[in-house]
């Protein structure tokens, strides 16, 4: 479908003739960003709308023997988060960031290029490459503020992003040795002969290279110190979708090289959902101490990610619906939550939970979104954030993780408890305090991010209808693996 | 005759990583690091790899070392 | 008490290497008893010339079998290029120059031109002999490198401006994704040049190839460019 | 050539402990270096065939090495490169930030 080949090239193209518009003709910043960002709205669109019966793009009309692009419903779902979040994003740090603009564009256009790259390629070495390149603009977009704790916070994000990267390209290595090809279709072809033992340890390496990206509990120091002193506009991105590719390269990699026979046999399947578990219990105590407002939405993203690992894990179709749909909700409620945050840190100049005082009478609105997101995000009903986690509870349920279903609940009421903390500072007089007023273009996208969590609560089919032929093509490999053998 | 070069350039490049990473002096270590490229770049022409051990001779070896200078340049020179 | 604490610290951390070494040694020994299939390659072997009408088959995967991955590895140099040069403060830090002596700007005159004509000799015959855009193009970045350390780097600056080396890194890949475009104009798919309909001339010859001796001078221009700069960033890193 | 496997796991796993134990910031970054360049190496042997010849065809050669692991190399070193240059540019600033290179007087620093 020629559409998928510009999903990823007009990102590119506009990163670099933002390059060269610094230079020469740097009014032209605002328009140039402005259009390309409307029409990469209008072609991702285009591209989910026809993503049922996944479509093939063989790169350089290679077939087989290049490079494959291929959009199914798993990688058009997130192709509707970066539609959802980019444009918003845009318009906000058009306002918010001040300094140096070009190259924040230019790295921000990268990234989304290197995230696309990565969810639309059905190539190992080349799902490794755009891992690269996301990775790279996301260190430049994560030092941008080039203050001290901001570059210590990257060198740690780069040190374990790369250590990470290295376990990936050994298994990727390994894996080219033994199928003698690098196509996900015929590498799981390839794989069906392979003995058991070695199929085990190729996924160990895998399984450890991947979750050190996605910060599962013991690889997630570097996650708070890279998010604190970066921009918030780049938060959003981070935490909506620099670690949820982490996590489709995963699911990509395991349900379709490896199959879910052998991942229920080799027990990986129990082993991710108790990981996942203790993920989310471990972070919501972390972030239950934090004291700034940016590290305790950090530690809830690792714990939102505990509930998509539970969910996409437990190996059922339910499962697999329901930790789709925490990932779509989780990037807008996230999002929805870094831009008000970001609007905080535009008229406060701080993020510490103490300093948010007033703000409830200051901004109504934007607490009022602040507000429905953190009960969203917590699973509270009316909102979308419970759909998922309930769907994700009955996927447990059903295939017998009683505890883990458990330990969802309450470990809804530990995040409750931590977001009422934050509320209720939102609502508390104080004396007066100055405040810079607010320009409308950081507030639109606020609200319109926000807002999209209730309607997703309330008519939860609309995305549901994308969502539900996700394990059609992703629990028994052999429809996509038809496909993309060009059947 | 080639394996026994061979065995001789492994048996240099293990030193030589060894003596790259244990010892204390941070310039001598950096020295290392071309000669660790090189001896790479030779079992590379030797297992018939002619682009990579071109690629790896001008980046590894070349540029990275550059790189690395600089950085003990700057670096090296508050602390002493 | 604390020597034993860094003692245990130390052989936790060396135990776990070695488990990593056993298991790592565990799956190679596996790994060596099963045949490696190779039929892809065979493939490239044996049909790569025609295909692509490069004599070197690792240029023609890189630039046309599989010329996404360079794609995505021109965009990571330029990145890493926009980092560095995003991160130099603004205010001047001379580096500890040392003073040369005449003899080093003798000979440093006599190595620039034999390092252009490599570098271009790499970048043009690519696809007949070992080398390419990447190798042709650092060789070529060599230039301005050494002038910047034998004389000061504002000569350097001088004489290659950071606003070109930027403006040739833009354009260099703006045009690689136009000769991608190309492959579209002409009816297949992007960055086709062996399947779209381009005379790909006979192989042995210097233009043969159809799109990858252009993709090779734009990917040499764009990685010497980049690596240019990347070095005089460091220089001027604060 | 078995050989050629046990360096490359031994080169992997001394880069592993350099990064893991080393205090100096530099000393990390070399091991970087050390595993990237042990990544390489894998990739050109699993492309070796014993009595082949380099990939360069202009006469037909029996056994010929196989390319496109020797492309992939070339792609990794670039790309190993690219994220060396970065990785110093960072120690260098962190250097002239917190004024020494030991991670841990940092950490205290960090504050």
């Amino acid at each position: 479908m020629e559409l998928a080949v510009w999903v990823i090239i007009l990102p590119l193209l506009t990163g670099f003739l933002l390059g060269i518009s610094k230079l020469y003709f740097n009014k032209i910043l605002f328009p140039l960003v402005m259009s390309s960002a409307i029409i990469y709205l209008y072609l991702l669109i285009l591209v989910i709308q026809n993503s049922n019966p996944p479509k093939l793009y063989s790169i350089g009309n290679w077939g087989l023997l290049g490079i494959n692009l291929m959009v199914d419903p798993f990688s058009s779902m997130f192709l509707l988060i970066i539609a959802i979040l980019f444009i918003s994003v845009i318009v906000f740090s058009m306002k918010y960031i001040k300094m140096n603009k070009h190259k924040y564009f230019i790295f921000t256009y990268l990234m989304i290029a290197g995230i696309a790259g990565m969810v639309l390629t059905a190539d190992l070495f080349n799902l490794y490459v755009f891992l690269e390149v996301s990775s790279m603009s996301s260190y430049a977009l994560s030092a941008f503020k080039k203050t001290d704790k901001g570059i210590e916070g990257t060198f740690k994000y780069l040190i374990m992003s790369t250590f990470g990267s290295f376990f990936i390209l050994l298994a990727t290595i390994l894996t080219y040795y033994l199928t003698g090809t690098l196509n996900i279709a015929e590498v799981s072809l390839g794989f069906q002969d392979i003995p058991f033992m070695i199929k085990s340890m190729l996924m160990c390496l895998f399984v450890f290279g991947y979750v050190i990206k996605i910060g599962l509990v013991p690889m997630h120091a570097w996650l708070p110190d890279a998010y604190e002193d970066s921009p918030i506009p780049y938060n959003v991105f981070s935490s909506g979708l620099v670690m949820k590719s982490a996590i489709y390269a995963l699911i990509r990699v395991l349900y379709i090289i490896f199959g879910i026979e052998f991942l229920s046999e080799s027990g990986i399947l129990n082993i991710f959902v108790y990981w996942g578990v203790i993920t989310f219990i471990i972070s919501h105590f972390l972030a239950f101490q934090q004291s700034n407002l940016i590290r305790l939405l950090a530690y809830s993203s690792i714990a939102q990610i505990g509930y998509i690992i539970v969910g996409l894990f437990v190996g059922s179709e339910k499962g697999l619906i329901g930790g789709s749909f925490h990932i779509l909700n989780h990037a807008i409620m996230k999002g929805a939550l870094f831009l008000v945050v970001g609007i905080f840190y535009y008229s406060l100049k701080s993020v510490k939970i103490e300093d948010i005082k007033e703000m409830g009478y200051k901004y109504p609105i934007i607490s009022f979104i602040f507000v429905i997101n953190a009960l969203a995000i917590v699973g509270l009903p009316p909102f979308n954030g419970f759909m998922s986690k309930w769907l994700i509870v009955e996927a447990a349920l059903e295939s017998g993780f009683v505890y883990p279903a458990f330990f969802i609940l309450v470990g809804t009421f530990l995040s409750l408890t931590y977001y009422l903390k934050v509320i209720i500072k939102l609502y508390t007089k104080t004396e007066e305090k100055i405040i810079t007023k607010v320009p409308l273009a950081l507030k639109i996208p606020t609200i319109f991010v926000g807002s999209l969590c209730i309607v997703f609560g309330i008519v939860p089919s609309l995305p549901l209808s994308l969502i539900n032929n996700i394990p059609k093509f992703l629990l028994d490999n052999s429809e996509y693996v038809r496909i993309l053998l060009g059947g | 005759m080639i394996d026994i070069i061979l065995y001789i350039l492994i048996i240099f490049l293990a030193l030589t990583a060894f003596f790259m990473v244990f010892t204390k002096d941070m310039l001598s270590s950096i020295i290392a690091l071309p000669i660790f490229g090189s001896i790479l770049v030779v079992i590379f022409v030797i297992l018939q790899a002619p682009s990579a051990a071109l690629a790896e001779a001008v980046i590894t070896a070349g540029l990275t070392t550059g790189f690395f200078v600089i950085t003990i340049n700057k670096t090296e020179m508050q602390n002493d | 008490m604390i020597r034993i604490n860094e003692m245990f610290k130390k052989l936790y951390k060396i135990s776990l290497v070695v488990l990593l070494a056993i298991f790592l040694l565990y799956v190679f020994n596996e790994i060596h008893d099963l045949a490696s299939k190779s039929y892809l390659s065979e493939h490239y072997i044996s049909k790569g010339v025609q295909e692509t009408g490069a004599i070197n088959l690792v240029t023609s995967v890189l630039y046309d079998y599989r010329s996404f991955d360079t794609l995505g590895e021109a965009t990571v140099i330029l990145t890493a290029s926009a980092i560095l040069a995003f991160l130099v403060p603004l205010r001047k830090v001379a580096m500890h120059g040392t003073k040369f002596l005449i003899i080093v700007h003798q000979t440093m005159i006599f190595i620039v031109p034999y390092l252009a004509v490599l570098g271009s000799y790499l970048i043009l015959f690519g696809h007949l002999n070992p080398g390419g855009g990447f190798v042709g193009g650092v060789v070529l970045a060599l230039i301005p490198i050494v002038m910047t350390i034998t004389y000061c780097i504002e000569f350097s600056e001088y004489k290659f401006k950071p606003n070109i080396k930027t403006l040739l890194e833009d354009l260099g890949s703006i045009c690689f994704i136009i000769l991608g475009l190309f492959g579209i104009v002409t009816g297949s798919n992007f960055l086709a040049s062996g399947q779209s309909n381009l005379g790909l001339g006979n192989p042995g010859e210097l233009i043969s190839g159809g799109l990858i001796l252009c993709l090779n001078i734009i990917i040499g221009i764009k990685v010497g460019a980049g690596m240019a700069k990347i070095f005089n960033s460091l220089i001027k890193g604060e | 050539m078995e050989i050629l496997y046990f360096i490359v796991i031994f080169l992997f796993c001394l880069g592993i402990y350099t990064i893991i134990s080393q205090k100096n910031l530099i000393k990390i970054v070399i091991g970087f270096t050390i595993v990237e360049s042990s990544l390489i190496l894998l990739l050109i042997l699993v492309g070796y065939k014993p009595g082949g010849t380099a990939p360069i065809l202009d006469k037909v050669y029996q056994i010929v090495v196989d390319p496109i692991s020797q492309a992939l190399a070339l792609t990794s070193i670039v790309i190993g490169g690219s994220v060396t240059a970065v990785m110093l540019m960072l120690v260098i600033k962190i250097q002239k930030r917190y004024g020494t290179l030991n991670i841990d007087k940092i950490r205290k620093l960090h504050g």
